[in-house]
């Protein structure tokens, strides 16, 4: 399954960028993420909370940046084990910047699969899911940086 | 070979089954239905990645859950079966995973416990940590990926032909069957006209309703297995190599089976079981989800490059096909899918020239196995697809453009075995008489056309295999047969008894087949390619007339007259002056053969008798929406003598409407190695309402020379012909080409986009 | 299925209160045949269902009210399939139930519970909303009213809260108005819609008014395409005025892909089938049939 | 989570079983009371295989909770026969050879039998969609129907 698509945001790259690849900000766009923990510079444990209706899925997942180069590009690589149902997400996300006078258009795209369980039964369920998610997230990067005050 | 004069009035007889009464009063007996004493259930934990190293498994909160009697992973395997591998061809499967997995769904390790839902909740809470490791899924990149699945090839020591393959590292090519015929070179550099197309099938399973069931019950005298099996011989075999014992001290019985097609070959959970029982010293079951079927068994997706070229008056003078079969993980019977589908690569026609590549290969999915025709339907599909791409690029008529090119009776296929008893001629003759080819034909109204279309096929039967049947006329003359052949709902039990009542003149009802069990029914190769009705036919045949030359000697002994018919009953009770004795026959069957040369795959004998199919579809088809409804499907299959009329037309409808699942929708959704439609509400198969609004089944007039009663074989037949037809007939109706299956409603559409220039978007 | 708890309390009351507003893992069990597949796969482990089986009468049947309905939430489906009632009052219903799941999930399975499930893919509820149904909603302390289309909020979501029970589902007089609902199967003909296409409409002379246009399947949740309907609103049907409905409907369903076709392919059904549809629901005879 | 006690009609006797509430009706069929006519294959309802009679009428007993056949009248193919003869509808389906390998073949004959007693006389059409629930893998689809037709004419006969 992948998700793509493109939000700009109204500040300079080098200032989008920073904020991008700060995890603990990175992680609190994204709904259900809690219990952000830095392992070293590019690794961090977390757990991932969603829920689709009654059903609750939890995932333990390991983030693990593969590449930062400023100014444009940042890679990452998740891999998640759900809690009570055999089962496996893997990911990897790739984030582009690019200048637009002033104004940077994030691009970004998500490729992940499940396996197990969730794989061939929940796969379109978290798929509607995850478009949902991706709304939140890009509403809340959208919202951090209209009030940049609040968010520092 | 001769054969007995038909006598008892026993073949062709439309006799119902023998089990009928069980099977609808819901007694019939499935290993599904077993239970022993003190009997654990095994639930197996799977791997979630496609290819990876095993770093860690984590079984310690499984362990907890109270009720859990044990978890079993590779370590503990490994103790009990030192070689855990196991496969028809190659030695290449771990009963469970060791240090390394190779598809999702992989077992890797099992929690026995005699409650099934404390064993399968005790199974959600192990977890595994895994290196994981590229993988390859398609089998074109896997030729020459340099991931690859297995580090060193292990073929079994059964084959001649997989010798050289024996150590050999860096590959994915589990067999490379070759088949060289004239100078292919020269012929196309002649032709007038050359057509070149790939064609793909998809992944698709059996998906019988008993899933996959086995029980292993071990004890100090050897191994007691119950399983849904279609060969518990092979099976037999197989666990005493394993076990390293001799196989007496393993026996096998398989009661009824809820459906096979191909999938219960060879082993499946029986070495599972095996190594279980022993670890745990009690009885254990496994008994599939249909969900984990996706993850035991399919049918090999292939990629077929097909090329040919025509002299001037469209004759084809030379061939090349180039055959790419996705193996899976584990090769199971890949390597004999390859070659033995190789030999009729290129269809039922007279071809001079013939260059066939087939190879095996493995990918990190779920292994590919036999699915009702051994690799025959997907190159069937892309031959036939092909003959028809020919003909219109040439404003041929197909039929016409077929006949000029036909294999007749008595001309070499392409191996160089002289054709006979197969009639393709009379089934393409067939088929132009009940499609009214030639004829107006309506074309269809508003947005919905109609068209249609045929296809024709050969294939040589699996050769050389072996049966053996034993015959016990008992002391009140009533008789018992043993046989191998397992009877999973193609009627061979019933097929079986009216042998024995032909020859000895008896009615077949009065004959009880036993079911299988490897300590009491003699060898048998395996219910497999439509071979039982032929090999083991000649061996019960065998069996009864010896058990009918032994009666004669009988009647002689206790001072009968020739001829004089007096019931065997008396004739024991004169020799033992009580109702007691038996007589004994027995029959053994082996066709002669002779093996293709290596390298040039060419034999004079490649195979003791063809099958012949044709199909002829008509088509509606949406123009707004791609739907297609096949609205005529007709059959027609050469089987020889039909034993049983009513069981042949039986297995000729429901073999093509199988196929019909395959062609319009069956696909296994494949994505980063996880099979995303495990389960029957997503993987969807033809329903009643699927049924053609029209289908005619035919058997042309045939006898089989060499046949028993001139019969063989027709399970797999009516398989072969279905899906070009359709594509065909999809063709004539709106002019669009499907050259990958399912044709389904999507696939329709975007073809008919593409023609009109506006390409539907991926998304 | 891993174990759980189940109670059968004996009125509305007591089912209410052993509801649990912050718990998600209790729920109300009525045929149970959706809650059981995901109970089996693993995907929803209950500590307690609540069995609404034996909670009286008063939440089963069919009365007439107004000229429309009032069905009762555990009304199995099998008894609106037969029912005079219904076949009057709104004969698009026994039409969709020959293809409606199946017999056997029709014996067990209610209207309450194949609304309050959720699942996209089902038949009833696009059907509903383009009859302007609504459902009588219990809670521990109120009684409220929510129309269909409210109800269900996105993939397996409604508008529920967990303490809340459907108790009856209103079918309002349909007067003029025909429907018509087009299942469109991408597989065999008993799988689930690829694309669910329900219309409701007053054809005048070929004008259409009143008209109301629902897809399901297609998308997560059974939703109107309001566009699809503004372009319909008082034209006269033809070619033209269908395409453009089409185009509409097409343009504004939020598609997603799965193993039934893609988004793109789908969002390609629905154009079609949006013209289908209210031809077919212009055709259909009146509700007196 | 304690186990509870289940008394019902099986069959025509009086029975009783002790269950959990996650039990489901084709287990306890099979583990209590060794019937196995009715046997799980999808476990999604969709095949058909596991059918049950509940008071009546026809259930999934892979989706049917045990715990609610308390105090109900249930049948199970095992029923058919018990006068040592065979129903109409099982002798049809032997006669027309509507199936092969017969695991699914319970589940026809029970859903086969409701459907006779909704349609006496049914076309094409009505059988099948009220068979359009139950799936057979051998596809022995055109003799079911014939086997249905058959069973009609079957029950009128023996009715007049």
């Amino acid at each position: 399954m992948n998700i793509s698509g493109e939000i700009t945001i109204p500040a300079p790259r080098a200032a989008v960028f920073d904020k991008l690849k700060d995890a603990p900000f990175f992680a609190s766009c994204v709904d259900g993420v809690k219990d952000l923990k830095e392992l070293d510079a590019t690794h961090y444990d977390a757990v991932l909370e969603t829920r689709v209706a009654y059903m609750k899925f939890t995932f333990k997942v390991s983030v693990e940046l593969t590449k930062l180069s400023p100014p444009d590009t940042i890679e990452a690589k998740i891999e998640g084990t759900p809690l009570g149902v055999v089962g496996r997400l893997t990911a990897t996300s790739r984030t582009h910047l690019s200048d637009a006078g002033g104004q940077t258009v994030v691009s970004y795209s998500i490729d992940s699969t499940l396996a197990g369980k969730l794989g061939s039964i929940g796969q379109p369920v978290l798929k509607s899911k995850a478009k949902d998610m991706e709304k939140k997230f890009t509403e809340r990067l959208r919202a951090a940086f209209a009030a940049p005050e609040a968010t520092t | 070979m001769a054969t007995t004069p038909l006598s008892g009035g026993q073949i062709g007889r439309s006799l119902p089954r023998l089990e009928a009464r069980e099977k609808v009063s819901g007694r019939a007996e499935y290993t599904h239905n077993l239970r022993l004493p003190g009997m654990l259930h095994g639930k197996i934990f799977r791997s979630t990645v496609a290819h990876g190293r095993i770093k860690s498994i984590d079984t310690s909160a499984a362990k907890k859950l109270p009720g859990v009697y044990r978890v079993v992973t590779s370590d503990d395997v490994l103790k009990v079966i030192p070689k855990p591998y196991y496969g028809p061809a190659f030695h290449d499967q771990p009963i469970l995973a060791i240090d390394k997995v190779r598809f999702v769904g992989e077992p890797v390790a099992v929690v026995l416990a005699a409650d099934p839902h404390v064993a399968e909740e005790a199974v959600q809470l192990i977890t595994a940590e895994y290196e994981e490791l590229p993988a390859v899924y398609d089998e074109i990149e896997a030729m020459t990926s340099k991931v690859h699945v297995h580090d060193e090839l292990k073929p079994a020591g059964a084959f001649a032909d997989l010798k050289h393959l024996t150590g050999r590292k860096g590959t994915n090519v589990a067999l490379d069957f070759k088949l060289r015929r004239g100078d292919v070179d020269k012929a196309f550099a002649e032709a007038a006209h050359v057509f070149e197309h790939t064609f793909r099938t998809q992944k698709v399973l059996h998906l019988a309703f008993e899933p996959f069931v086995s029980i292993a019950d071990t004890k100090p005298s050897g191994v007691t297995i119950y399983t849904s099996s279609q060969g518990p011989s092979f099976v037999r075999v197989e666990i005493a190599r394993l076990l390293g014992v001799p196989e007496n001290k393993v026996r096998i019985r398989v009661p009824y089976v809820g459906g096979g097609y191909g999938s219960k070959l060879y082993i499946k959970l029986e070495a599972l079981v095996t190594a279980l029982s022993l670890i745990a010293r009690r009885p254990v079951k496994i008994a599939l989800t249909m969900e984990e079927q996706f993850y035991q068994i399919t049918r090999h997706p292939c990629t077929f490059r097909i090329k040919s070229g025509l002299d001037k008056d469209a004759r084809i003078i030379a061939r090349k096909c180039e055959v790419f079969w996705n193996g899976g993980a584990y090769a199971d019977v890949g390597p004999r899918v390859t070659q033995k589908s190789g030999f009729t690569a290129s269809g039922p026609y007279d071809i001079e020239n013939v260059h066939v590549d087939s190879y095996a290969l493995y990918t990190n999915v779920t292994p590919s196995g036999a699915l009702r025709g051994f690799g025959i339907p997907q190159l069937v599909w892309s031959y036939e697809s092909h003959t028809d791409m020919m003909a219109r690029a040439l404003k041929l008529d197909p039929v016409e453009f077929r006949r000029k090119n036909l294999l007749h009776e008595g001309r070499p296929q392409a191996t160089g075995t002289l054709v006979k008893d197969a009639n393709v001629a009379a089934i393409l003759d067939r088929l132009v008489a009940r499609l009214n080819w030639g004829k107006p034909f309506d074309r269809g109204a508003g947005p919905v056309k109609r068209g249609r279309g045929l296809a024709i096929a050969i294939k040589a039967v699996i050769a050389p295999t072996t049966s053996v049947a034993v015959l016990n006329v008992t002391a009140d003359g009533s008789v018992i047969l043993y046989c191998g052949t397992v009877d999973m709902g193609q009627g061979s039990d019933t097929a079986m008894a009216q042998i024995v009542g032909e020859v000895l003149n008896m009615p077949a009802e009065s004959v009880r087949v036993t079911p299988r069990d490897t300590d009491i029914t003699p060898y048998d190769m395996g219910t497999l390619g439509s071979r039982s009705l032929f090999h083991m036919g000649h061996a019960v045949r065998l069996a009864a007339e010896e058990a009918r030359a032994k009666i004669a000697a009988l009647a002689r002994e206790v001072g009968e007259p020739e001829g004089s018919n007096v019931p065997v009953a008396e004739l024991f009770k004169k020799k033992y002056g009580m109702q007691a004795g038996n007589i004994i026959g027995t029959g053994s069957y082996k066709p002669d053969y002779t093996s293709p040369q290596p390298g040039t795959g060419l034999t004079p004998n490649v195979a003791p008798f063809w099958m012949v199919a044709g199909a002829g579809a008509e088509v509606e088809v949406d123009t707004e929406t791609g739907k297609v409804v096949v609205a005529r499907l007709i059959n027609i299959v050469d089987c020889g003598k039909p034993v049983n009329p009513k069981i042949v037309e039986t297995q000729i409808s429901g073999a093509t409407l199988m196929q019909l699942g395959f062609t319009m929708f069956e696909k296994m959704h494949i994505d980063g190695g996880q099979v995303t439609n495990a389960s029957l509400a997503d993987y969807k198969i033809p329903g009643i309402l699927d049924v053609p609004a029209v289908m005619e089944n035919e058997t042309i007039e045939s006898y089989q020379s060499n046949g028993p009663f001139g019969a063989k074989g027709v399970g797999e037949t009516a398989t072969f012909c279905a899906s070009p037809a359709i594509a065909n007939a999809i063709d004539d109706a709106v002019g669009v080409r499907i050259t990958e299956l399912p044709l389904n409603a999507e696939a329709v559409y975007r073809a008919l986009r593409a023609k009109q220039n506006k390409p539907l978007e991926d998304e | 299925m891993s174990p759980f708890e189940l109670a059968e309390p004996t009125s509305i009351k007591e089912a209410l209160g052993l509801l649990d507003g912050d718990d998600p893992t209790v729920r109300p069990i009525s045929g149970g045949t959706a809650l059981m597949l995901m109970m089996k796969a693993g995907v929803f482990r209950p500590t307690r269902l609540v069995s609404l089986r034996k909670v009286g009468d008063r939440f089963s049947g069919i009365r007439v009210r107004n000229g429309g309905l009032a069905i009762g939430a555990m009304t199995p489906l099998s008894t609106i399939e037969h029912s005079a009632e219904i076949a009057r009052a709104a004969p698009v219903i026994p039409r969709i139930m020959t293809r409606l799941s199946n017999v056997r999930v029709r014996n067990v399975a209610t209207v309450g519970g194949a609304l309050a499930h959720g699942d996209p893919h089902m038949d009833l509820p696009p059907v509903l909303i383009a009859l302007g149904a609504s459902v009588a909603v219990l809670g521990p302390k109120s009684e409220r009213t929510l129309k269909v289309e409210d109800l269900l909020t996105g993939y397996y979501e409604t508008a529920l809260d967990k303490n809340e029970l459907i108790a009856e589902v209103n079918v309002p007089a349909q007067g003029k108005r025909n429907a018509a609902y087009i299942k469109f199967t991408a597989g065999s003909y008993d799988d689930w819609p690829a694309v669910g296409l329900a219309v409701s409409l007053e054809a005048e002379r070929d004008t259409i008014k009143n008209v109301t246009v629902v897809v399901s399947a297609a998308t997560a949740k059974a939703v109107r395409l309001r566009s699809a309907e503004a372009a319909l609103a008082g034209a006269r049907i033809d070619d033209a005025v269908l395409a453009r409905a089409g185009d509409a409907g097409a343009q504004e369903a939020e598609v997603i892909s799965d193993v039934r076709g893609s988004a793109a392919y789908k969002r390609e059904l629905i154009r079609v089938l949006i013209g289908r549809a209210v031809r077919e629901a212009a055709a259909a005879k009146g509700a007196t049939h | 989570m304690s186990d509870r006690t289940i008394s019902f009609t099986l069959n025509g006797e009086a029975v009783s079983a002790q269950i959990a509430p996650h039990h489901t009706l084709v287990e306890v069929l099979r583990n209590e009371f060794a019937l196995y006519g009715a046997r799980e294959s999808c476990g999604q309802g969709l095949c058909g295989c596991c059918t049950v009679i509940v008071d009546g009428t026809a259930v999934s007993g892979c989706l049917y909770l045990a715990a609610f056949v308390d105090g109900a009248e249930v049948t199970t193919v095992e029923h058919l026969d018990a006068g040592g003869k065979l129903d109409p509808v099982q002798e049809a389906f032997i006669e027309q050879g509507a199936f092969q390998c017969g695991f699914c073949t319970p589940g026809f004959i029970l859903m086969s039998k409701q459907l006779l007693d909704c349609y006496p006389n049914p076309d094409d059409e009505q059988i099948k969609h009220y068979l359009s629930g139950n799936l057979c893998r051998c596809a022995a689809y055109p003799e079911i129907i014939q086997a249905v037709k058959s069973a009609a004419k079957k029950r009128q006969a023996s009715r007049a």
